[in-house]
């Protein structure tokens, strides 16, 4: 349905034969993210070390339709690739299509975009893993009893609801028949409704043990919250938070220890694909290899809805660790 | 005399609202009877605290038939200069980092006030600029980084969390200004000067009101305030990033608006304000404890303002109605 | 008695033709072509310029509407929502089997519906402002949306339906086509029809409009709903573009409407402005944001630089001709009758 | 030390494309009111607000106690005691009575700077009762009646204590009675040394009150005159430049058959048990009181406000009108009181005022045609006799007077045939005003049924064919032209003998 013009005759002479001159487009979810910001660091790190130019972009609202803008914007520019981290899982195909059809390659990290849409996902840990992970944290933290709660981002967030999913297969096992699952909250990812939420939760149930949080501003805003009540030892928090954010509240205890990727490697990861796409030498398919600078080597594997590349298994934070990264992001 | 009493009462314009937030706590009291508890009760006072005090400073500025957008965005840039300047000088009092704070966001309503009077751009369209630079000059600021709990010392932290005459701090700043405000604008002859020229700015001409330094005054005043809700959002949630407070001047406005405040200009009352914000305040705190989906609560929470708004309307037409009536012909 | 002849004729006078703020956007936009065509390479040709429109047309629709809402010195803040709203439910019943032309008639439908909603509190009850109305029904018609597809989204349309988002007639976009027709319509409308007249009529005051026989109800319930039906419209275009939809689309676009509509020259004082100077402001602004888009511009500076823009602009002008833009009293805002 | 406490020499002031005052010459004694009369338009207004610093001359001193001065605005006037009560409102709607009087010069303690409102409230109250009127100071300005919040505009200037006082048509508004009060103050004041310039179109007031007239006529100083040393005629000569022979044209009276049948119309708290028949070419005169109801009735009758009991029939058929357009499809026309809030629309060009009542005569099927709109009003315009060099200026760059004949012909566009006049005369000169009254009798003629509300006591007795007296909200008495003396009407306006009981 595209009428290709003039823009033909251009990509011929910018294409993707040579090593010299590519530039790779980054585009995360939204501005003034702090996972995001070193998410970019890490994926400039990758093209810089490969000798190309790294183009980091993300609109100012969490919107599919600014990434479809942006993603527009990259298409006239003509780049080499582009790794998205979806703001919709579906919304943003036909936008990525047409990238591809005009031989861009198109790979996502960290929140995937559907398989038709992309070459590749780079995928920071296998969902049933983060999952099983907090609930076999909570548990051992409250003795394998009591009420515990889960304070998430939006309704909407599509990574979230799979963890989500998978907590509650996780809590089916008899192992955790004591433990109660009483409320899912939804703090969209803003402080001050985050608050309210735990706040709620600790009206709601004065007996709960734990929150899992499985979202940045989530864990923080919650663990404030206990902080501040003085609850340090009656409930615990975990879930996924940024060292820097959480580093106060595993000192003091409110959250014994609490998980994340390293979203520097993730998006350094999601680099060096991008650039293996880009040449070529990889295509996405299952059983593609290709090395990633100081990481190592990585294999294309099958999932259900495309292939991607798994980093590993998300990193604990723990009073002994925690200063070391608390700097870092 | 019950007239007297009648008449009293016929002239208190948000009784509806005042009635409605009334029967809006007993319901949820019923549906959960951990709302009407000292501790819930003095979570949400704390939570409304930094909502009441924009709002009386946005009433100024709906008074005078303006409109400040830029509120949300000043809040994070004074935060976030703050933020930023305690954890490099961990020493600083924290009185000295409200006066900061202050200054900041009294700098971006003083630039406001010029557009607005000097230049004699259109309010919305001003703030509606400044709002994209302010927030785009917050992640300039910030780097793009953000500053969290285990930076910020202990006293800033404190700011949010200790008490004053067995008051929270945050809502003991909150009655300050709302004592501050009723006296001014009832009492002194620049409160009077506002509100007419609000109601009719060809007569202030007349009266000899400068109406530029009215302007310059109300959105100093905004920004002010708004550069003390960014310290005090930053303290109470340990935590600022670009993205604080993103479209919260939207809530600012409606708890105004509920409140009674015209955007014609000229009307507004302080106890009107109040009730707007501590309207959304027991939503806000009495939407999570009622247990109803997630996905239900924007809609019931739509329902709700929408019915609070006719409520109060049909109420103040049957007063006016019956002090018709009871005039003798 | 002394019958003085009145003139009726009115010069063309240079000054006035060139004092309109209108030119000041074609400034702009020709400003704009320059400098994006200096600073990027990949602008200045033809797709690029065509394509750019496909990215910044869809809620430009809702700026004709919106011209008169506040023209008539009304606003409409729940438009993005009302977008959310028709674009979940033609989603919805079209995976529920409806055939997919129905659907968009559906989706047509229930902007109208909001929009009228809307209208009918307004005229109901004269004395609550457009502000208030309209906030509330922001989040309630949101909130519906929430209720219908929770946590979902909701897609897999005939692959026809795409041709909405991504169609070409020739080299030119669909959208760009059925935007100039529709742009042409509402200036039409709005600037040489009785309907338009009395719309600017009730903005400058409404309670003189009101004892002149202008029927007010019904001129409002009229322009709020073609709000809700221009606001669907942009629903069908959005979801088209992304091939499916979730409670969350549109966010905030009521404010970038009202920005375009404000740079355009429209008074939110009411009763001043052109149809035309807000169809160029959404030029202006878009290719503003294309163009710095193309040199990948951080976010936070493009908003620095479209805030800047917005305030130097209207600054310009006010420097220029201090006192012709200003607006006059409002001298019947409150509509008291006797 | 100047004779004179206030003097203007040789003040032009012009407006793009307007010269408002051409070397107007002006002095004023201590204790004198001086009349400013002149035709609408004249620049009576104007010079008044180059006198209180709105508005810088181009050209021109002025001279307070020999002395020259410059103000830049109203409120350095203010200080050195010179006040004024301008044409148009320029109250604070929202704010209090007390707020109102008081503005520019509140009452606050000196050490805590704490505006005094017990004292303010209890001075308005006492200002308010020395001008006769028992209004409660803590109202909203904007609830009140135009000729209440001229009395508080009123109570304002004299709040200021000031030395000079002027007057932009102050009685417009009033009724007879309230007039009286006013010239009661009025005198009073000059007794106390105060001088005052009063600005009227009615010539009675001058009578009454002046010592000494001024006269401009398009925007030049024509003479000033000791009232008692100038005719009648003269004067109107002065100030129109020409002979008016009778103000009241002859009418032949030649009632016919019914147009309108109000029965027993009544609406809470406003008006009750309002029963009267308007027959074609017949004038009926509504008079009464300020706050009798009368524009209330008559806003019933034209959609405006609903009523909740009673009936109307139009041409003998029983009606319901609940809009103003209901009401102007059957044939009612009604002219506001107001004509700057409710008639015309100030920033638009009067062609555009003139036509917006009736767009679908200068438009086909929808689509405006600007050349029958420019033909139609200019046509209207010159007819009733718009003091303007082109239909394309703006309604606000108009005086008084000529904004009331654009009003006037707003009506004129459509196929009326009953028309509601609301104080048509209400500030407007005598030589337009002869032209409105013209006007009027040529549509009873016609076969147009008029109703006339009017405060003025000779316009109603010098035209109407009936007079309709209301107070309190009822008709009090019905006069037929030849038993319609003031007194008569005085005595059934105030008539207190219709019983005060509960309208509900
Ligand atoms: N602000 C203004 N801009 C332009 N023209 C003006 C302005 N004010 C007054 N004029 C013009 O100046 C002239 C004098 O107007 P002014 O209001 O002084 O008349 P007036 O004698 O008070 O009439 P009236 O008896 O009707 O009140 C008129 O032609 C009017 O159109
Ligand atoms: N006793 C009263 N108490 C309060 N308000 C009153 C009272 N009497 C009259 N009013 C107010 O005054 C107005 C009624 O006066 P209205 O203007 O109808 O009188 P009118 O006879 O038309 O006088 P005019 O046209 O000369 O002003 C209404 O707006 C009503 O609210
Ligand atoms: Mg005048
Ligand atoms: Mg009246």
């Amino acid at each position: 349905q595209q009428t290709g013009g003039s823009n033909e005759d251009n990509s011929g002479d910018s294409g993707s034969e040579g090593n010299d001159g590519q530039r790779h487009a980054v585009i995360f979810k939204s501005t003034g993210n702090p996972f995001g910001e070193k998410l970019m660091e890490g994926f400039e790190t990758a093209i810089t070390e490969a000798g190309d130019e790294a183009i980091l972009r993300a609109p100012d609202q969490p919107t599919v339709e600014g990434q479809i803008q942006i993603i527009e914007e990259l298409i006239s520019q003509q780049v080499d690739s582009i790794t998205i981290i979806g703001n919709d899982y579906d919304g943003l195909q036909p936008v990525l299509t047409k990238a591809m059809d005009r031989g861009i390659k198109v790979l996502s990290a960290d929140s995937a975009v559907n398989g038709a849409s992309r070459l590749v996902h780079i995928n920071q840990a296998d969902p049933e893993a983060i999952g099983r992970i907090q609930i076999e944290a909570v548990a051992e933290m409250i003795d394998h009893e009591g009420q515990i709660a889960i304070l998430s981002a939006t309704s909407q967030a599509s990574n979230q609801n799979l963890w989500i999913e998978w907590m509650q297969t996780e809590l089916e096992k008899p192992d955790y028949e004591n433990i109660e699952l009483v409320e899912i909250a939804y703090g969209d990812d803003l402080r001050d409704k985050s608050v309210s939420e735990t706040e709620a939760l600790l009206q709601s149930y004065p007996d709960l043990k734990a929150i899992i949080a499985p979202t940045t501003v989530g864990i923080a805003a919650a663990s404030k919250v206990i902080s501040d009540k003085g609850l340090q030892g009656e409930v615990v928090v975990t879930g996924l938070g940024l060292p820097s954010e959480m580093a106060e509240y595993i000192e003091n205890g409110v959250s014994p220890w609490m998980y994340l990727w390293n979203p520097i490697d993730l998006g350094y990861l999601a680099g060096y694909a991008a650039k293996a796409l880009a040449d070529e030498e990889i295509s996405g398919e299952v059983g593609d290899t290709f090395e990633a600078g100081d990481l190592g080597n990585f294999e294309v594997t099958e999932t259900e809805d495309g292939t991607e590349v798994l980093l590993g298994d998300p990193f604990k934070f723990d009073p002994d660790n925690i200063d070391e990264w608390k700097d870092v992001y | 005399m019950e007239s007297n009493l009648i008449r009293y009462v016929s002239k208190f314009r948000e009784l509806g609202l005042l009635g409605f937030i009334i029967i809006l706590a007993i319901v949820i009291q019923f549906l959960n009877p951990a709302f009407l508890t000292l501790g819930n009760l003095s979570d949400m006072l704390k939570n409304t605290a930094i909502l009441c005090i924009l709002a009386l400073g946005m009433m100024l500025v709906l008074v005078t038939r303006g409109i400040d957008l830029s509120i949300g965005a000043t809040l994070a840039l004074s935060g976030m200069i703050t933020a930023l300047t305690v954890s490099a000088y961990p020493g600083l009092s924290p009185f000295l980092a409200i006066l900061l704070g202050i200054i900041v966001g009294s700098a971006c309503g003083v630039i406001l006030g010029l557009l607005v009077s000097k230049v004699g751009i259109l309010p919305i369209i001003a703030s509606l600029g400044l709002m994209n630079a302010f927030r785009g000059m917050t992640f300039w600021v910030g780097g793009g980084d953000w500053v969290s709990a285990y930076q910020m010392p202990d006293s800033f932290k404190g700011i949010a969390t200790s008490n004053i005459l067995g008051i929270n701090t945050l809502v003991f700043i909150a009655i300050i200004i709302f004592l501050f405000f009723y006296y001014f604008v009832n009492n002194t002859i620049t409160g009077r000067q506002i509100y007419a020229l609000g109601s009719n700015p060809d007569s202030a001409k007349i009266s000899g009101i400068n109406a530029n330094k009215v302007y310059m005054l109300v959105y100093t005043l905004m920004g002010g305030l708004s550069g003390l809700a960014g310290v005090l959002w930053v303290s109470k949630f340990a935590s600022s990033q670009g993205d604080t407070a993103s479209g919260y001047e939207l809530t600012v406005i409606a708890a105004c608006i509920l409140g009674g405040v015209s955007i014609n200009g000229g009307v507004g009352k302080v106890i009107g304000v109040l009730l707007g914000a501590f309207l959304l305040g027991v939503l806000d705190n009495g939407l999570p404890l009622i247990n109803v989906s997630p996905f239900w609560q924007m809609g019931i929470e739509g329902v709700i303002i929408l019915v609070a708004v006719l409520f109060n309307t049909e109420i103040k037409k049957k007063v006016e109605k019956n002090n018709r009536l009871r005039r003798v012909i | 008695m002394s019958t003085r002849t009145i003139n009726n004729v009115q010069n063309f006078s240079w000054k006035r033709f060139m004092l309109q703020w209108e030119w000041m956007l074609i400034a702009l936009i020709i400003i704009i072509f320059i400098v994006n065509s200096s600073i990027s390479p990949y602008f200045l040709n033809f797709t690029s310029i065509s394509d750019a429109t496909m990215t910044f047309l869809d809620k430009a629709f809702i700026v004709f509407p919106m011209v008169m809402i506040m023209i008539m010195r009304e606003i409409d803040i729940s438009v993005g929502s009302t977008v959310a709203l028709a674009s979940v439910v033609m989603a919805t019943t079209f995976n529920a089997g409806l055939p997919m032309e129905l659907a968009i008639v559906v989706c047509l439908l229930v902007g109208a519906l909001c929009g009228f909603f809307n209208g009918f509190l307004l005229v109901k009850y004269r004395e609550l402002s457009a502000v208030i109305v309209t906030l509330s029904t922001m989040i309630l018609y949101r909130g519906i949306a929430y209720m219908i597809l929770e946590d979902q989204s909701s897609g897999g349309f005939p692959s026809w339906f795409s041709y909405f988002g991504w169609g070409y007639i020739g080299p030119i976009p669909f959208i760009l086509l059925l935007f100039v027709i529709l742009a042409i319509g509402f200036a039409l409308l709005l600037h040489k029809t009785v309907f338009g007249r009395q719309v600017y009529a009730i903005g400058s005051n409404t309670t003189a409009s009101r004892f002149s026989g202008v029927k007010v109800d019904r001129i409002k319930l009229i322009v709020f709903t073609l709000a809700g039906v221009m606001a669907a419209i942009t629903a069908i275009f959005l979801t088209a573009r992304m091939g499916s939809t979730r409670p969350n689309v549109a966010n905030m676009y009521e404010l970038d409407v009202i920005a375009m509509v404000a740079l355009g020259g429209i008074s939110t004082a009411g009763g001043k402005g052109k149809m035309l100077g807000a169809i160029l402001a959404v030029f202006v602004i878009g290719y503003l944001q294309y163009g710095l888009g193309l040199i990948n511009i951080p976010a936070q500076m493009l908003l620095i630089v479209i805030g800047v823009l917005l305030i130097a602009s209207v600054t310009v002008t006010n420097l220029r001709v201090k006192g012709k833009f200003k607006t006059s009293s409002k001298s019947d805002s409150k509509e008291k009758v006797s | 030390m100047s004779d004179y406490v206030l003097e203007l020499k040789a003040i032009t002031k012009e407006f793009p494309g307007v010269k408002a005052l051409d070397n107007v010459h002006f002095n004023l004694k201590a204790g004198e009111i001086h009349a400013l009369m002149g035709e609408n338009g004249a620049g009576k207004s104007t010079f008044i607000k180059v006198i209180t610093g709105v508005h810088l001359p181009n050209k021109g001193d002025v001279y307070l106690n020999g002395e020259k001065v410059v103000f830049h605005n109203p409120k350095e006037a203010t200080k050195v005691g010179i006040a004024a009560i301008y044409q148009h409102v320029t109250n604070y709607p929202d704010l209090s009575v007390t707020e109102n009087i008081f503005m520019g010069h509140e009452k606050i303690k000196k050490s805590t700077r704490k505006i005094q409102w017990k004292e303010m409230h209890a001075d308005a109250k006492a200002l308010l009762e020395s001008l006769g009127s028992d209004l409660n100071p803590k109202t909203e300005m904007g609830s009140l009646s135009v000729a209440k919040q001229q009395i508080v505009e009123i109570a304002k200037a004299l709040s200021a204590n000031a030395k000079i006082i002027i007057m932009d048509e102050p009685t417009a508004a009033l009724t007879h009675r309230e007039s009286e009060e006013l010239y009661k103050i009025t005198e009073r004041l000059r007794d106390e040394g105060v001088a005052i310039i009063f600005i009227s179109h009615r010539f009675e007031d001058m009578y009454r009150l002046a010592d000494r007239v001024t006269v401009l006529r398009d925007s030049q100083y024509i003479g000033t005159w000791d009232v008692d040393g100038i005719s009648n005629d003269k004067l109107v000569v002065a100030m129109v430049g020409r002979e008016i022979k009778q103000l009241f044209p002859e009418k032949q009276v030649l009632i016919d058959e019914e147009l309108l049948r109000v029965e027993k119309l009544g609406q809470a708290g406003m008006f009750k048990d309002i029963s009267f028949t308007l027959h074609k070419g017949e004038i009926l005169g509504i008079t009464g009181l300020v706050g009798a109801g009368r524009s209330e009735l008559c806003q019933a009758l034209f959609g405006i406000e609903p009523y909740d009991e009673g009936a109307v029939y139009f041409e003998g058929e029983k009606v319901t009108i609940k809009t103003p357009a209901d009401a102007v499809n059957l044939g009612i026309g009604y002219l506001p009181e107001d004509r700057q809030t409710q008639s015309l629309i100030l920033q638009w060009s009067i062609s555009q005022n003139i036509t917006l009542s009736s767009l679908d005569k200068i438009s086909h099927k929808g689509w405006l045609n600007n050349q029958e709109e420019r033909k139609m009003s200019k046509t209207l315009a010159e007819q009733v006799g718009v003091k303007t060099n082109s239909i394309f200026n703006l309604a606000s760059s108009l005086s008084g007077g000529n904004q009331q004949k654009v009003a006037v012909a707003k009506l004129l566009t459509k196929d009326l045939k009953v028309l509601i006049f609301d104080e048509p005369t209400k500030g407007v000169d005598i030589g337009a005003r002869s032209s409105i009254y013209q006007i009027m009798i040529d549509l009873a003629s016609e076969g147009y049924g008029i109703i006339m509300i009017s405060s003025e006591m000779p316009e109603v007795i010098g035209l109407s064919d009936r007079i309709a007296v209301m107070c309190e909200g009822r008709i009090t008495r019905f006069l037929d032209k030849d038993q319609a003396t003031q007194e008569a009407i005085l005595e059934a306006a105030m008539s207190k003998q219709t019983s005060k009981s509960q309208v509900v």
